[in-house]
């Protein structure tokens, strides 16, 4: 199951690469995405180290809340990303729009 | 095995087997129409067959429905995608491949 | 019959990643989303047979769920992002 | 058993090396329909996992929301964002923040690699066996008024997470509606195709989303799964091209909204009156106030899920502005 | 009547009336901005009653659902958390008074049922003992931030609130990996058992690391700081005021109690001490730096929140010798420049509001037209510099103390030049309030209630230095920085 997790840590550095590397917006809030799913990843794979079948379900209650909120973010960031895309005419940011 | 083990396991192959002509089709057809085909193939008669071959297998009359159920909301909508897909690709233009 | 569910639960998830090709290679939009369509079919097959071997019947919930939220998908896609394809290269 | 394992082994790797792949290929291909149609694929796998790790809790909630809502979420704002462009006449390709510094720009993949090595290391540094508090769970679950462990864990154990997480539910529903519309697209009026689907569709998932939240206190399944699935009939009412107009502005309308964070916050208050101590289920009614509180938590995930993927503002805000 | 004071469950109010509160303002927008301004005022109060309660009982423990840490969630409150949320209601009052007059009906009834889900956010911040409950208190508060960053509209605004919300998401997202990491290699996410499981190990290292980077980014500690300036330099002046005041010092809280907890007995060399030092030294004089630089008066306070950040850094390495006499003058500090910074942002909107700009240049005579924002603005100013008797001044005094008895010169040359710079930038707006613009500008009038709400915080802020005494003793209540001498 470390394998699992190993996956998770690899999401998360993949996320956060992009996360930094992209201007698009669009592309940011994906790889935030990403990220959050290599961090459920991570601790669900380690919450079957029960030595039993039956997995430690805390975990699985945090993902659920985890996954929750973030579909809030992301319905919030895509909003904010259309409106400044209104505003501006592009879904990123760069210091050339401020005045 | 069972008479019904060694039935529900070669309705089980012949689905898989399914599944593997609509990636085929996927893959090799020319163009989406084509395409489309070949993907309602393994929608319709491929999880058919896996469904039927579970069914059999499975430990009561309910599940047994669930599944049938699956089955029959799988190819509903799956052929609508498909038409819609299909009328789509044609509004837009999208050309029939010609030998 | 354990042994025959693993076999065909593999078999099935090869099929599905060789399909991620047409969702890599389009070349229009709708390709990729038949090709996300078959996946989404796949995946409910591979559930399916899990939930058997497994004897877990909650994930026959889980795929009759893929399969209604594919649907929400699809549609989501053919009334919204459906870009105007340029139909110079639609076929291959 | 040997085949048995190795079999499992095989899809297991597969899996895994088809996740990071996707999730490689979705951050760096330049079209971003394409990302999101593999974003859409990698939330599927993503939900193979949960299956192969013994949870189908978090597979449900993966597939409704993960890969089915965030999906519609995604799509829809990026046919905004192409309505946008054309308006104002812009386009983008695949390009680098140039925010950051150019001497940052190569050393992050290094600095990243090393990231990951290191918490590659830490994760396996665990001990290969920990019952985290599986047995605190299986000990109490008997006082917890269901019997599906998870279900108790979210709205029993840990209900006060839940409660606050409501309440980000609603906060982001009132972000969006403060941030004002966004452009709409010219809606087609559906063919009668994607009507009957609908037809179809729509009292099906109503009916999935009651059976999911009755299933829920003995088997996986809960409010979160049966609100999203509840949502996405809302958005397949959306999709055709149906608006609630003045209903959003309605009280009604409003209360329903904040009926699932209101009544778990009054409950925690009305626990503390009576019995002093937040949110302390009294055992004997604790099933029952648990499927209220997950009744109405239902209902408002539902709606503020839906609300959000319309990201529409009720008419009565902007005529005050 | 005593003793129902003392039973009465606070901090059940303090996190349940704002939430309850804000649901009502959303359901009745009528009565929005009475209802807001109630709730804020009675969950001050019961601040007030907390107060009262853990003084006479000492430190309040609840087990939420009765289930009990590990398994349930525990809310704690010593004097630590009491300094926290004394601050959120000073706050709270002067800014809400402050947006009653502020906001117009449009933006009236969506800015209060987000700020009281953000009052009620931060009380439920600075109350659990739980590190999975915290995270999901920083995103309720982190999404309720961003959505009043953005309230105003308008291409600055929104790209502040955009920057806001990627960095306060990744923060999060960072510290939960931290989390995660907690749990598996201790079982546990409540903060008293993890001190007591904890023993130093790869898996403490990294989590303390994932956990530092996101509360650092959250904090907006140099130089992971880009984001603040953007973001409470173009949101609505009270929005500022609160991100400013109460939500960057919400992360820093939580860093220092799972310091003190958790990782600072376990990883406290010298080196990670001095990290945090030299960041803040560096916070401090790059943020004051840029604020001298700034022609716009909002931006300009924006940056020296950034420099006032670097100060609470400042006590980990003085920590190492003398704790408990450091993290006072720190959290002093971060009181007095809560009050001080509200003050700052709500002076700057009166003069916003009333020249229609906020270039400094072009003040106008801000000190005879508008002598009340004036006034508030030198108050707060007094304390931001440190000049004596403000609370900024106490707090500064007793950090220079400490460097000086432990002879670290470095951090007084610092301190000093940073009091320097924040004299330069704070007198240069001075100036400017006194002379007049070139061309005389149009005037709008400002409620009495805005000019009035930043004055009394500037006031609070000033006397805060004469409490000196009854404000440490509060604070040391359960011993919260005690935690390193008491075990062996």
């Amino acid at each position: 199951m470390y394998f699992y997790a190993l996956i998770g840590v690899g999401l998360f550095s993949v996320g956060l690469y992009a996360l930094i590397n992209y201007a698009h917006l669009l592309r940011k809030i994906l790889a935030l995405n990403v990220m959050g799913s290599g961090i459920f990843l991570i601790l669900i794979a380690l919450a079957k180290r029960t030595g039993e079948t039956q997995p430690d379900v805390v975990p699985h209650a945090m993902v659920i809340t985890g996954i929750v909120v973030a579909v809030s973010a992301t319905a919030l960031a895509l909003t904010l990303m259309l409106k400044l895309a209104a505003e501006t005419g592009r879904a990123e940011l760069s210091e050339k729009d401020r005045d | 095995m069972t008479l019904i083990d060694y039935l529900s396991t070669i309705l089980l192959i012949a689905g898989a087997l399914f599944f593997l002509a609509g990636t085929l089709g996927l893959l090799r057809f020319p163009d989406i129409y084509t395409r489309l085909h070949a993907l309602t193939k393994a929608d319709n008669v491929g999880l058919g067959l896996i469904v039927i071959g579970l069914a059999l297998q499975s430990e009561s009359l309910a599940s047994a429905g669930k599944l049938i159920l699956i089955w029959l909301l799988v190819m509903f909508a799956g052929a609508s995608v498909s038409n819609l897909i299909a009328s789509g690709a044609l509004q837009r233009g999208i050309r029939l491949w010609k030998r | 019959m354990q042994a025959i569910y693993f076999l065909l639960a593999l078999f099935l998830l090869l099929n599905l990643i060789a399909g991620m090709w047409r969702v890599l290679r389009g070349p229009t939009a709708a390709d990729r989303m038949l090709a996300a369509q078959l996946f989404g079919t796949t995946a409910v097959a591979i559930l399916l047979i899990v939930a058997q071997a497994t004897g877990d019947p909650a994930l026959r919930d889980v795929a009759l769920v893929f399969a209604l939220l594919a649907a929400v998908t699809a549609v989501a896609f053919v009334r919204r992002a459906w870009p105007d394809e340029d139909p110079r290269h639609d076929t291959d | 058993m040997e085949t048995l394992t190795l079999l499992a082994l095989s899809f297991d790797a597969l899996l895994n090396l088809s996740l990071l792949y996707l999730a490689w290929i979705l951050l760096n291909c330049e079209d971003l329909l394409k990302a999101i149609v593999l974003f859409v694929a990698f939330g599927l796998l993503m939900a193979l996992a949960w299956v192969r790790l013994d949870a189908p809790d978090v597979a449900l909630a993966e597939a409704a929301i993960g890969a089915g809502l965030t999906g519609a979420l995604l799509l829809t704002a990026l046919a905004k964002l192409r309505v946008i462009e054309t308006n104002k006449g812009t386009t983008q390709q695949l390009k680098q923040d140039s925010e950051n510094f150019q001497t940052l720009h190569y050393m992050t993949p290094l600095a990243l690699l090393l990231v990951a090595i290191g918490l590659g290391y830490v994760v396996f540094s665990m001990p290969p066996i920990s019952a985290g508090l599986s047995n605190d769970v299986a000990t109490n679950m008997g006082n917890s008024g269901v019997s599906h462990s998870v279900t108790a864990v979210l709205l029993n154990f840990r209900g006060y997470d839940t409660l606050l997480e409501m309440f980000v539910l609603l906060v982001s529903l009132l972000g969006v509606w403060s941030f004002g519309s966004t452009t709409s697209q010219h809606e087609t009026t559906p063919g009668p195709v994607l009507d009957t689907l609908t037809r179809r569709l729509v009292p099906v998932l109503i009916l999935v989303a009651a059976y999911l939240l009755w299933v829920g206190a003995h088997a996986p399944g809960g409010a979160f799964q049966a609100g999203s699935v509840l949502a996405a009939a809302g958005v397949l009412l959306l999709l055709m091209g149906w608006r609630p107009g003045g209903y959003l502005s309605t009280l009604p309308f409003r209360l329903i909204l904040v009926a699932g964070p209101g009544l778990f916050a009054i409950t925690a208050a009305l626990l503390y009156l009576l019995k002093g101590q937040l949110l302390a289920f009294p055992v004997e009614y604790a099933g029952i106030i648990i499927f209220a509180l997950e009744t109405t938590a239902t209902l408002s995930i539902a709606v503020i899920l839906a609300a959000l993927f319309l990201s529409e503002p009720p008419h009565s805000d902007k005529e005050h502005i | 009547m005593e003793v129902v004071f003392k039973e009465f469950p606070w901090v059940a109010v303090l996190i349940l009336l704002p939430l309850l509160g804000g649901i009502v303002c959303f359901l009745f927008s009528g009565i929005a901005k009475f209802t807001g301004l109630m709730t804020v005022f009675f969950t001050a109060l019961s601040v007030l009653g907390l107060g009262w309660q853990i003084f006479d009982n000492g430190v309040y423990r609840h087990a939420v659902g009765g289930w009990g840490a590990p398994l349930g969630i525990d809310l704690y409150a010593d004097g630590l958390s009491l300094l926290m949320l004394a601050a959120t209601a000073f706050v709270a009052l002067g800014v809400s008074v402050y947006s009653a007059g502020y906001f117009e009906r449009g933006y009236s009834t969506r800015f209060w049922p987000i700020w009281l889900f953000l009052l009620g956010a931060l009380n439920a911040l600075f109350l659990t003992a739980d590190i999975f409950n915290l995270y999901v208190t920083l995103e309720l508060m982190g999404l309720a931030a961003v959505a009043l960053a953005g309230l105003a509209g308008g291409k600055n605004a929104l790209t502040g609130a955009m920057r806001y919300l990627l960095a306060t998401l990744l923060g999060s997202l960072v510290y939960l990996l931290g989390v995660a990491l907690l749990y598996h290699g201790f079982g546990t996410v409540d903060i008293t058992l993890l001190a007591q499981r904890a023993e130093a190990s790869p898996v403490i290292w990294a989590a303390f690391g994932l956990i530092a980077a996101g509360l650092m980014l959250k904090t907006a500690l140099f130089p992971l700081h880009f984001w603040l300036p953007p973001a409470h330099g173009s949101a609505p002046p009270p929005v500022s005021a609160l991100l400013s005041a109460l939500v960057v010092k919400a992360s820093f809280y939580i860093l220092l109690r799972l310091w003190l907890e958790i990782f600072g007995p376990l990883v406290s060399n010298t080196d990670v001490s001095t990290l945090f030092g030299l960041l803040g030294a560096a916070a401090i004089l790059w943020g004051s730096v840029q604020a001298l630089r700034q022609t716009r008066l909002k931006l300009m306070i924006a940056y020296s929140t950034v420099a006032q950040i670097g100060y609470l850094f400042l006590a980990f390495p003085l920590a190492t010798a003398a704790g408990v006499a450091a993290w006072s003058a720190a959290m002093y500090l971060a009181f007095s420049h809560a009050l001080a910074k509200a003050a700052m942002f709500l002076a700057a909107g009166n003069m916003l509001r009333f020249g229609g700009h906020d270039r400094i240049s072009d003040l106008d005579r801000v000190v005879q037209r508008l002598p009340l924002a004036a006034a508030a603005f030198a108050l707060a100013g007094m304390s931001i510099m440190g000049l004596p008797p403000s609370g900024g001044f106490i707090g500064k005094w007793l950090m220079l103390e400490v460097a000086i008895k432990q002879g670290r010169w470095e951090i007084v040359i610092v301190m000093i030049l940073g009091g320097l710079l924040a004299a330069a930038y704070i007198f240069k707006v001075l100036g400017h309030t006194f002379t007049q613009a070139p061309s005389p500008h149009e005037s709008k009038a400002v409620p009495a209630s805005m000019e009035w709400s930043a004055l009394l915080l500037a006031i609070a802020a000033v006397l805060l230095g004469f409490l000196a005494i009854p404000v440490l003793s509060l604070l040391n209540i359960g011993n919260p920085f005690g935690i390193s001498e008491v075990t062996p």
